[in-house]
């Protein structure tokens, strides 16, 4: 084991799974050179040569067709895509095209691409270059969605999204690059499609993914002191989600919480909140609270901005709420 | 041109036709699934022309209008009409249709019910061969009107740039559903919109099916030695409106008559004929061999059973793969 | 009143706010002498003229921002997208630009834009024509989303929407054109944000909208059979969504039903499911249910097209599951 | 050209430049809302001759990198700067910043923080103002790396084929962020783009402001007439990195020395003292007061409150619309 930041983790995955793979191929915008706008394939082009370090023009919806089209034909790809939010550019080709062909076309395909970006706010980028979109990808049929926390669970999943014969969107977070944990110096994967318990617990499951996990876990901390033993799920994988773990830790504290960035209305937990209904809803010592953006487009100040996404404090709120509800019942 | 080849254009042309005519005919009968059809009657000597210059394993991607592309690339009409019909035998187990029809093995990529979803697609591939200078050729057929989607603007100025293995064919029929060609676009021709791309475009009579494979030979010769992408703008009409039920009150009866005067299956039979290339009796026994192949086609398709409901969650992922 | 089809109520709305607003425009493929993909601006060419109906060139992205333009700079814009799959292809429009505008820029900007579009399957026009893609629209703070099930509705909504300052996604469909009901001569607006009770009922509240209101009520019919009284909430927008109506019915029946045509993942029906066990977790009998579409890509078979969005018997059993659970509790 | 103008060209650059100086000393004490600042020195050309031409309630659309045509288009230099540290008293509440800048009242429809994402919305202004025949002429100003996106292709084709009073300004600074333009770009340069939409397309030269405002007054003349469009592209170089922190590794010094040399302001300045038209003490003049003028807008911007946390909820929708 070593200590590296997230940003390394996913470098390693690409430099590892592009040395394994001698027709994997790479898309993007001043990736190659200038190494991405948050240096992930820094140095690659130097090594893996132009032509499979592709810059490309600023033109995604082309690039994601590009990219499929090379998967379709067995060029197994990756795309960059800078911000999360250009990545309404690239609907029609993501949604109609790569997420449906194995199904239109009768499982006679298979599109083995991943999807990079990053999103998430926090850096005063105001309201084009902040937002959380994984929600969009939920009802998709055909697409993968990961989003890791931990450079541990970043390089393992980007390693095993790249290796997947299935579109996966692979969405890191511009807050995490810099965050640093364990990562071994042998190979490893991770399966698609597991959420982890981070932290086992007893009195509520705080549910959350991506940088959100990070202050779930904070939040679990500060609960100690209220006397509050949280479990602290991570979902890592959004599609497919892990439904067993995720009721099983419920069941197990009968009370949860769901944590993300985005837009509380019609977000991911939204989905968590419905499903804990449909199967936990006996046990359940309180409703299922959801933790989440504000319903306003991100603002560039940087007071306004902190409001608009969840905070710790407000998760340990929300949880003290939860215990609070439990007793009077 | 070899007398051979000719009867073979001449051959597919009537398929492509009598194919279309089918669709249309087990269509009023009900037999098809939904009601979306967009026969490709009187363009057949561009799918024709172009494919007759490809070789097995080159790539093409199709349209919304594409069955002539995909018998030109030698479909099963068993498992194509299948398709159509929205049966379980059908290429695509019933799930894809006339608007997403395809076959890997073929080299067929996809049709695609998005105007101008494929250039992207068709590109990638491309790229794809470059990069392993496998000396495959992918051909991207879309109509006049894709080519005023974003999409095209980006893939052709990326295969310009990158000087891929790719030709883009318009079909250009002057109408985008009711649009015609000089209210979508800036330019008369589409040909003229190569230059911004950096690579050759030519305007093409797409009803001589001869000059269509002139040109595609051309143009596949091209992109096959490495020197880049070429824009074949192939002008054409279709004889019948956009889909079923559109009545085409967009365009005139005149034209329709100037149009359908150059029927290119007939215009090319006629030549063969007068030229002693081709028999009255031969063009009879083609006919009679084409009817009885859709017969069969259409007999298979009738027989064969609707997909199971179990099919319906298949193929939405390539299971086992992500572990 | 009269009885008109969905079809005409639309094409009423159009023309007297066309009549109303002399600077309104209307942009789209095939809108002219053709009348639209579905017939609904037939004859408007002719009356209002090219430039006031004027048809665009297949360039969703291109049209959508064009009319964003013209409404900024104050002319009242209505869009047609032919076919609401085809809204991939103008997200960043709608999502990053017309959404945002009003906020990134201090409210000091006007966006008075329809974008109106047909969803839903049925049709055996396979994946590509047959989505219901509602759920995109939730999380984007800016938009206001419409699903009128009625000529009614769709009458009174477009109209309100028409006038509406700010920008709303207005999504008919395509198999609800041929449906009739009573709609007055006279003018009238319906406001958007207010849910409509179509059928009262004290056993539970079957919640829908657009087609499957349709299906909701015929469920509704068929259980009284089993001597159920089911009462049918009509949501008719979905941003803003009418809390109030949703909460005091689900309160008063204590079980509810959700029903959407869309895929069950991350749909419509999870934010709702959501809502109610925030705001009815202590009086609810069971859980809240969703009937919704299969997390499948709409196939083009008929025999599967069918099974993958909802029945109404599946409508019927899922109530009648909500009411066994009832009784065991 | 009249003395009084080019005097006043002279001064709208240097003013620019300043600001944009400004913008950079004040974002290194950290003194602005997040990071993302695309400064234009060393392309104040572009905006102020083109914006030197237009009238009042004419229309602009800008960029990432916009300061430089908003300050062109009269904007008050206060309410700016205080946008770009985030103040209440900002354009936008601060809830824009740099990159969503906007002022509709003065003509101006917004910066974007999407490469590519104005062409729409100016194409649109330029509709509605074809429309209502109101004789309005709208920019859209645009990067050279922005020509690739599809809507780009969209846009310049719908303004051409309806012959919108529009002009398209490309600020072709070479560079797309590390990209260079034969990267990008199919064709070596933007303006032969311009015959694919069938509009005038022309080089001209960014550094000189003179030519830049002649190009303009032919171009929005032609607007204004009804004649349509024109695409316009001034070749230009941003003298810093894309944005702070880019080290511009992808350029060569010898290259940046090159354009340094053809300073638009130093250049033109030099010209106009040389020719007699400006003195050195009205140059310093006219630096004291852009001082003062820069340094009133700082200490406004310095002293004004951050938005309030209500603020957060409101201008998401126009209130009380929709009832
Ligand atoms: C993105 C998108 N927009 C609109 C449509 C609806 N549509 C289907 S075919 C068609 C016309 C296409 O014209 P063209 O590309 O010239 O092909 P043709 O039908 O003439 O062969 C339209 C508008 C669509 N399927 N996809
Ligand atoms: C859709 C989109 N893609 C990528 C980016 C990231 N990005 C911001 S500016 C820029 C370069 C733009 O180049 P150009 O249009 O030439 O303008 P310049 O910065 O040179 O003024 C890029 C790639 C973006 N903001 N939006
Ligand atoms: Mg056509
Ligand atoms: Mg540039």
């Amino acid at each position: 084991m070593r200590e590296i930041s997230y940003r390394q983790a996913i470098q390693e995955a690409l430099w590892e799974e592009m040395g394994r793979d001698p027709e994997m191929l790479i898309f993007g915008e001043d990736i190659g050179l200038y190494g991405g706008a948050y240096a992930i394939t820094k140095g690659m082009q130097e090594e893996f040569g132009p032509e499979r370090v592709r810059d490309t023009p600023i033109s995604e919806a082309g690039t994601v067709g590009i990219a499929a089209g090379a998967s379709v034909v067995g060029a197994r790809s990756v795309v960059e895509i800078m911000y999360i939010d250009f990545i309404t550019l690239a609907m029609d080709q993501i949604v109609n095209q790569v997420a449906k062909m194995r199904y239109m076309f009768g499982g006679k395909v298979e599109v083995p691409l991943v999807l990079r970006t990053q999103g998430g706010a926090g850096r005063s980028s105001a309201a084009q270059h902040s937002q959380s979109l994984e929600r969009w990808f939920l009802g998709v049929p055909g697409l993968k969605v990961v989003m890791p926390a931990t450079p541990y669970d970043a390089k393992g999943l980007l390693k095993t999204a790249i290796r997947d014969s299935n579109p996966v969107i692979f969405i890191e977070h511009k807050l995490l690059y810099n965050t640093k944990g364990q990562v071994p110096s042998e190979e490893y994967t991770i399966p698609l499609g597991q959420a982890e318990v981070k932290k086992e617990g007893a009195d509520l499951t705080i549910i959350s993914y991506s940088r959100m996990l990070l202050y779930a876990l904070e939040a679990a901390n500060k609960l100690k002191e209220y006397g509050i033993d949280a479990e602290v799920l991570d979902l890592r994988s959004l599609q497919p989600l892990d439904r067993e773990t995720l009721v099983a830790s419920v069941k197990k504290t009968r009370c949860a919480l769901v944590v993300e960035e985005g837009c509380k209305t019609g977000g991911v937990g939204a989905e968590i909140s419905a499903i804990l209904t449909e199967n936990c809803f006996r046990g359940l010592k309180s409703p299922v609270r959801r933790v989440a953006g504000e319903d306003v487009p991100i603002p560039c100040s940087p007071v306004l901005e902190k409001a608009a996404i969840p905070s710790v404090d407000q998760i340990v709120r929300a949880a003290l709420n939860s215990q609070k509800y439990q007793k009077q019942i | 041109m070899d007398p051979k080849v000719e009867k073979e254009l001449y051959s597919m042309m009537l398929l492509i036709r009598r194919f279309e005519e089918k669709v249309l005919e087990v269509f009023s009968f009900g037999k098809l699934a939904g009601r979306m059809f967009h026969v490709c009657i009187g363009q057949e000597a561009v799918p024709t022309g172009v494919c007759s210059v490809l070789k097995p394993d080159d790539y093409i991607t199709s349209t919304h209008r594409g069955h002539g592309h995909f018998i030109a690339k030698n479909a099963d009409l068993k498992r194509m009409m299948a398709e159509l019909y929205g049966k379980a035998t059908g290429y695509c187990k019933g799930k894809g249709g006339s608007m997403h029809i395809a076959d890997i093995e073929l080299g067929h990529l996809g049709a695609n019910g998005i105007v101008g979803g494929s250039f992207g697609i068709a590109t990638g591939a491309a790229y794809a061969s470059a990069f392993r200078r496998d000396k495959r050729v992918t051909v991207c057929f879309f109509g006049e009107g894709a080519a005023n989607q974003g999409i095209f603007h980006e893939s052709l100025n990326m295969a310009g740039l990158w000087k891929l293995p790719i030709v883009y064919v318009c079909e250009n029929n002057f109408y985008a559903l009711s649009t015609p060609l000089e209210r979508s676009s800036a330019t008369e021709t589409l040909a003229e919109r190569a230059a911004a791309y950096d690579m050759p475009g030519q305007v093409v009579d797409g009803m001589d099916v001869a000059a269509v494979r002139k040109a595609a030979l051309e143009a596949v010769n091209r992109a096959r030695a490495g020197e880049g992408p070429t824009l074949l703008e192939c002008q054409t009409y279709r004889f019948y409106g956009h889909s079923r039920g559109d009545g085409s009150v967009y365009r005139t009866k005149e034209e329709e008559e100037f149009w359908k005067a150059r029927c290119p299956v007939k215009t090319f039979g006629e030549r063969l004929v007068a030229e002693g290339k081709l028999s009255l009796q031969e063009m009879e026994e083609l006919e009679k061999d084409i009817e009885e192949r859709l017969a069969e086609a259409c007999a298979f398709a009738d027989e064969s059973p609707y997909p199971s409901l179990d099919s319906l969650y298949e193929d939405v992922f390539v299971e086992g793969s992500g572990n």
